[in-house]
């Protein structure tokens, strides 16, 4: 059972994410503030790639589980890229 | 069926024993065996219903014009035989009935890892299956547009497509809730030496359906949602007066669908993977590449979903993706039918009845992917679209593939379960009937579709008759063999003589308890030595 | 491949079926005289013991991974090049358009001809351009191996040629609905010059104003049916009150000759009120004689259909299960409006007849289809229900015109509530029917 | 029942994680609708992204992550023994919760008083990437907000279970398991946010 019990996460850490997860904020409302025609949308995807990472990561404690949990969470996100993804060979060609 | 009395042979295992009594103690039990039952005999009820369904479909068919409905009822019932067929028949059918009964015991667990889970789940089931019968009576009457609900039509008739919307909502989430069961029961309670590579095949085809249902389910629960709320509230995302696109109706309906087939396959395939090395008395040849190709399928079929879709209006580089993919996922399951033969071959063959159904199931199979392939093709599915080619097509891999492996299962696992043995004979002559009025019927389906006739026609024009016709007897002969074939196992599993704890001689981890199994199928935690399949060290051979 | 020689439709596909055929029926013959071999070969009986315990072998593994990959590989490049010439159009193709609708179809030439039948010239290759004015429905003629969606909101197409004269069935292979079985007609193909005469057989019956709207876009935000699109419908614009707003202030006015050119030069200075300042200016876009037609034409869309008593519609009075429509009306959007002619009301009811549809549900040899038979309807005893109750009635012109205006009222017994309402048909249009109705007797 | 004298962690939060894949398709289906009608209609959703207000969506950014970290801290301070600590930072995280359905409450609020709101007239007026828009963002926000309240309600269990003392220092799988749902609001969120209300401003 000992493997269940380890790593209680210091509340220090999560403060230090939480005030990067509202950095983060801040940069992707500053951001939006300019014009940069289709990256616009990449650069806010990218941020909340990199928000959602860091409270997948660390407050929902994925850092600390086993291979499995982690290929399990890629292969759901993958699926879902996939799903979109396949979706442009028909929006974009038609 | 609480009062089915089990075996004569001493325990009656886990239906002697429970907290309440009688029904409360079914359907308030978190027992997998008493939850597979439940679902079995759930399940074998809506087929039936809708197997009648398909009947009166045929009756009405014999001749154009109107034979025995008029056209809205026709509708109405290819629309309920359908959705029957496909959400409260095939997809929960193998897994939810024979997974729960089979596979902790396969796998040496007391249950499922969350039992309440799965008495939740099939509480949903139960809900859905009577949400969607409430439909038929309530609102603008039954729903009239076909087990795949394209709008615009949906959005617009006035029958009862929005509570069948939730009914389909309700059941697509007990098959999400029955997945991740699933995955977490095969990763986390395997008993002790029970490593992944003797794992049976059935179990393993359980494993990679999970995935699917866990992955793609959701897609369906949102689409009809949206569908839902399209009649509702009017939020038109597929509605083109408001911008919306008809065709993403589609696309979002088959991401769930397509891979729904494989839900509906997989399964069957593990049932036969795991009966013919039994009766030939050898292993299954080539078990990596089985488990291989079933997560292979699994993958794959989630990439192929706009094959339905070819004619649609979608655009020409789409076609040529997904007919690509299409064919991609053709190629695991010719594995397996490989595979399957080559476990037979220098075997010791008994043609005992669920070989028998697990053979049909490899012809039928074979049949039905093979017209799988014409429709792949994109020339030539655009004439066989939406005719009764893909109406033969489906059948063939539906009825005769993961039906056979309904029944195959049936003959193979409920002797385990109830402790008794039906007749043989009835059983193989049953078989016999069935195969050849399944052909005659679904064979007629594919000329005439091959000929042009549309599906979903209430009516036809003269040329199509006698292949109509012929189908229509073909599926008299068929309810002939099935009735038979239920009137025997029936009596056989109440009535008929105890069997022993291993009646075929199977070498995998259910074959070692009781028949009945007790509540917690074990005396004590078993220890696995030897795989599913070597029947040397089982002591069998 | 040259798509561009004389290849049909039909034997491109077939090309693709011949292969794909063949190579099954070798797999499955082998397959299944492999299973009766090996089940008769190690029968128990003949073999009480396995020969081996052999599990694997990966050469052969391998082998049979392989050889299905090359077929099936091939099978998809015959069905993709199949596909291909399916969907490039040679250049020398004769447009149609194919308008879908519950439940039947209409067939536009280039003339402006309409028919219900689809006429092509043998030999000469036809681009059908498929329009859906509800719902989805399909556009498929098995001879030809062609089959495609129509799509509200969208424009599709299909092509094919054929080769020899002969009656081709041409079926809605897409589900629409309680007729969805009886959206069938043919393709009639005939010999090149009888079908020029054909085409010019009539005279074409779209007007000219007709045209210039549908070339100048106006349709694309202007309906003809009544129902508002982006800016106010045209049905009925000819003198009627509207108020518009000029500087913020509103005002009433009638339309005119003077009104519509305003309109149509300087539409932001006079903005119909509840609509939205989005019409550009024609100014300069339209020939001077142009715009003096399609203001005539406009002119001649009064309510009523040209009678100068503007007649109260009467409300869609759909039966409405669940509060809504119960099918969407068909819009006649692509059908030419008419204007009344001096022309033979018989002749006209029964070309209205085909514009609308009506012929989709209603036979006229006296067989059921969806809706009663039109043969012997006109004056003959109906037994119909109404608020539920039984009642006969005789079909004379006040309950015909009722039950083309608003169906839902009186069902006739045995027949399903399925027809959709034309609440605007004008009067002279209803009169056209009748009068060719009561011709059937 | 001797079988379940083992309580399996892992497997419990396992089978949470599956939970929450398919919670993220289900939002994936909008997600899919939304990539292609942006692709389809980038101008219009544009101009009617700029229609919502980026301070009523940033404060329930805000609202959200706060309330997050407060369950993340809670499942430590329950580990270390800091049983009422925990039970106040999951109080403040409902309160978190209704914060943010309140902001919602006046956001719709607003844009329905200006007529926009599912088959709404003015919004049939509008262009049709902008209808899109607009029917997209309510029922991506409505599914959003109904999977807030139901993680409300889950927290205000796992409330319950700790003050009767079913979930502990050493039995806490629930609290992590609430705490995982609600950590999936949070994300979910963290996408909703720039898609619709900072769609270039
Ligand atoms: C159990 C369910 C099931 C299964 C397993 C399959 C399996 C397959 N299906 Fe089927 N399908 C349906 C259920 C299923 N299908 C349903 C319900 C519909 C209709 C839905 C509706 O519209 O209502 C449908 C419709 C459908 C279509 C759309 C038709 C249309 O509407 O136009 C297509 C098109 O590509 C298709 C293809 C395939 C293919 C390529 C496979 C492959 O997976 C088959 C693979 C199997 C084999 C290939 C046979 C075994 C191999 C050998 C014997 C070796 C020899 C082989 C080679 C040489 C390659 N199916
Ligand atoms: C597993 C799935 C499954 C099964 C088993 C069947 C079984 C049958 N189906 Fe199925 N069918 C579908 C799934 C299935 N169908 C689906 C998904 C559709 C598409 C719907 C749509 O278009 O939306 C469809 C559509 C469909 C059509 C096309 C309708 C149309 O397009 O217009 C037809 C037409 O013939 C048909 C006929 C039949 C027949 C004759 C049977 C026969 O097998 C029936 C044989 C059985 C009997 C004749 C009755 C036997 C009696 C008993 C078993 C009673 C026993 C009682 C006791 C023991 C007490 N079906
Ligand atoms: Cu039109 Cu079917
Ligand atoms: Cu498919």
């Amino acid at each position: 059972m000992s493997e269940e019990h380890a790593h209680i996460v210091p509340y220090r850490t999560f403060v230090v994410i939480w005030v990067a997860l509202l950095i983060l904020t801040a940069v992707t409302v500053a951001v939006a503030q300019f014009n940069l025609g289709a990256l616009n949308i990449w650069v806010a995807l990218g941020i909340a790639t990199l928000k959602s990472g860091l409270v997948i990561a660390v407050f929902m404690h994925m850092k600390y589980e086993s291979l499995l949990f982690k290929l399990s969470l890629l292969s759901a996100l993958a699926i879902l890229a996939i799903f979109i993804g396949l979706n442009f060979f028909d929006v974009l060609y038609r | 069926m609480s009062e089915a009395t089990p075996s004569a042979s001493g325990s009656r295992g886990f239906f002697g024993e429970g907290h309440y009594p009688d029904i409360l103690g079914w359907i308030f039990s978190t027992d997998h065996k008493r939850i597979g039952l439940l679902y079995f005999w759930c399940i074998l009820a809506f087929f039936i219903i809708g197997v009648i369904l398909g009947l009166l479909l045929r009756l009405e068919l014999f001749a154009p014009g109107e034979t025995i409905m008029g056209p809205q009822t026709y509708n109405a019932v290819f629309t309920l035989h359908g959705v029957i067929m496909i959400f409260l028949f095939i997809i929960p059918g193998i897994p939810a009935a024979f997974g729960n009964l089979i596979m902790p015991i396969q796998l040496g667990a007391r249950d499922v890892a969350f039992p309440k889970l799965n008495l939740f789940s099939w509480w949903l089931y139960i809900s859905g299956a009577a949400m969607a019968v409430t439909a038929l009576f309530t609102g603008g009457g039954p729903p009239d547009t076909g087990w795949t609900f394209y709008v615009p039509f949906s959005a617009q008739t006035s029958t009862n497509v929005s509570l069948a919307a939730m009914a389909v909502f309700t059941l697509g989430f007990s098959s999400i809730l029955t997945g991740l069961n699933f995955v977490t029961t095969i990763h986390r309670l395997r008993a002790e030496g029970m490593t992944w590579m003797r794992i049976p095949l059935f179990t393993w085809s359980l494993y990679a359906t999970a995935w699917i249902q866990i992955l793609a389910t959701p897609i369906i629960g949102i689409t009809v949602a949206l569908l839902f709320a399209e009649r509702m509230l009017g939020t038109g995302l597929f509605d083109p007066s408001q911008g919306g696109d008809p065709i993403m109706f589609q696309h979002l309906f088959w991401i769930y669908s397509h891979p729904a087939v494989y839900i509906m396959i997989l399964p069957g395939m593990g049932v036969v993977s795991d009966i013919i090395p039994v009766f030939a008395r050898k292993p299954a040849f080539g078990y990596k590449a089985i488990v291989v190709s079933s997560i292979a399928i699994a993958f794959a079929g989630s990439l192929v979903w706009a094959h339905h879709m070819y004619t649609s209006g979608m655009s020409d580089m789409a076609v040529l993706v997904f007919s690509f993919l299409t064919f991609l996922v053709a190629i695991p399951s010719a594995i397996k039918v490989f595979n399957w033969l080559a476990t037979l071959y220098q075997g010791s063959i008994l043609l005992d009845p669920p070989l028998l159904y697990a053979l049909s199931f490899i012809l039928l199979f074979t049949i039905g992917g093979l017209t799988g392939l014409v429709l792949g093709a994109a020339a030539t599915d655009v004439h066989v679209h939406d005719t009764y080619f893909v109406v033969g097509h489906f059948h063939f891999v539906m009825f005769g593939g993961t039906g056979m492996a309904f029944f195959a299962a049936m003959h193979y696992w409920l002797p385990k379960i109830y402790g008794r043995m039906y007749d043989k004979v009835v059983a193989t002559v049953a078989w016999g009937v069935i195969l050849v009025g399944f052909l005659i019927t679904y064979i007629s389906m594919k000329v005439v579709g091959m000929m042009g006739m549309p599906r979903r026609y209430y009516d036809y024009i003269p040329e199509f008759t006698n292949l109509n016709q012929l189908a229509t007897v073909g599926s008299w002969v068929l309810a002939i063999g099935l009735v038979l074939m239920f009137a025997n196992l029936i009596h056989g599993l109440f009535r008929g003589a105890p069997t022993g704890t291993n009646p075929w001689g199977g070498a995998s981890l259910e074959w070692q308890v009781p028949s009945p199994p007790p509540t917690e199928n074990f005396d004590a935690d078993p220890v696995v030595t030897h795989g599913p399949y070597d029947y040397k060290k089982a002591g069998i051979l | 491949m040259n798509t561009h020689s004389l290849v049909t439709t039909t034997e491109s596909v077939d090309r693709a079926f011949y292969f794909i055929f063949g190579v099954s029926a070798v797999a499955l013959l082998g397959i299944t005289v492999a299973m009766i071999w090996l089940v008769w070969r190690y029968n128990r009986r003949r073999q009480p013991q396995p020969l081996s315990q052999k599990d694997h072998n990966v050469w052969l593994e391998v082998t049979w991974t392989i050889i299905p990959t090359i077929l099936v590989m091939m099978m998809f490049w015959y069905g993709w090049e199949g596909y291909l010439s399916l969907r490039r159009i040679p250049d020398n193709a004769m447009p149609v358009t194919a308008t879908a609708r519950m439940w039947s179809w209409l067939f536009t030439y280039e003339n402006g001809k309409t028919s219900d039948k689809l006429y092509v010239p043998v030999g000469q290759p036809v681009k059908v351009r498929l329009v859906a004015e509800d719902v989805l429905h399909s556009f498929y003629v098995p001879a030809f191996r062609v089959k495609r969606d129509c799509v509200p909101g969208m424009d599709t197409y299909a092509w094919f040629v054929a080769d020899k004269p002969g009656s081709f069935d041409l079926f809605c292979a897409e589900y629409c609905g309680i007729a969805h079985a009886d959206m069938i007609t043919t393709v009639e193909a005939v010999p090149a010059a009888e079908f020029a005469g054909w085409l010019a057989e009539k005279p074409a019956v779209a007007d000219a104003g007709m045209g210039l709207l549908q070339k100048h876009g106006c349709l694309g935000c202007h309906s003809l049916d009544g129902s508002p699109m982006v800016g106010p419908t045209f049905q009925g614009i000819g003198g009627r009150q509207v108020s518009v707003v000029i500087n913020g202030a509103k005002q009433s006015i009638t339309t005119d000759s003077a009104y519509l050119e305003r309109a149509i030069i300087k539409p932001e200075v006079e903005i119909v009120d509840g609509f939205p300042p989005a019409m550009p200016s024609y100014a300069g876009r339209i020939p001077d004689e142009e715009l003096a037609e399609i203001i005539s034409y406009l002119m001649s869309l009064q309510a009523g259909g040209g009678q100068a008593t503007p007649e109260p519609l009467p409300p869609s009075a759909a039966p409405a299960p669940e509060a809504k429509p119960a099918i969407a009306a068909p819009a006649p959007t692509a059908a030419p409006v008419e204007k009344p002619t001096p022309e033979d009301p018989v002749a006209r009811g029964e070309a209205l007849a085909n514009q609308y549809g009506c012929l989709g549900c209603h036979s006229l040899d006296g067989t059921r289809r969806v809706g009663p038979s039109f043969k012997g309807l006109s004056g003959a005893a109906r037994v119909i229900i109404k608020d539920g109750k039984e009642a006969t009635v005789t079909a004379d012109a006040t309950y015909l015109e009722r039950a083309i205006r608003e169906p839902g009222a009186e069902i006739t017994k045995d027949y399903p509530p399925a027809m959709p309402p034309y609440p605007g048909l004008s009067k002279a249009e209803i009169d056209a029917l009748l009068a060719w109705l009561e011709t059937l007797k | 029942m001797s079988g379940h004298v083992h309580k399996d962690y892992t497997g419990a939060k396992f089978g949470m994680w599956l939970f929450l894949f398919t919670e993220v398709l289900l939002f994936g289906g909008l997600f899919i609708l939304y990539s292609v009608y942006l692709a389809r209609y980038p101008q219009e959703f544009i101009s009617a992204g700029k229609e919502l207000n980026v301070w009523f969506g940033g404060g329930n950014t805000l609202v959200l992550l706060t309330s997050s970290l407060f369950v993340a801290v809670s499942i430590t301070a329950l580990r270390r023994g800091a049983k009422t600590l925990c039970l106040n930072l999951l109080g403040a995280t409902i309160a978190c919760a209704a914060i943010f359905m309140i902001n919602k409450y006046f956001e719709w609020s607003a844009k329905i008083d200006h007529g926009i709101y599912p088959g709404s007239a003015h919004l049939k007026e509008m262009l049709p990437g902008e209808m899109v828009f607009f029917n997209l963002y309510y029922l991506t926000t409505g599914l959003h907000g109904i999977h807030v309240i139901i993680g409300a309600l889950i927290i205000g269990w796992a409330m319950l279970l700790i003050k009767r003392g079913r979930v502990t220092a050493d039995d806490f799988v629930i609290l992590e398991n609430a705490g995982l749902y609600w950590h999936l609001v949070d994300l979910i969120w963290i996408f909703i946010f720039p898609l619709y209300y900072l769609i270039l401003h």
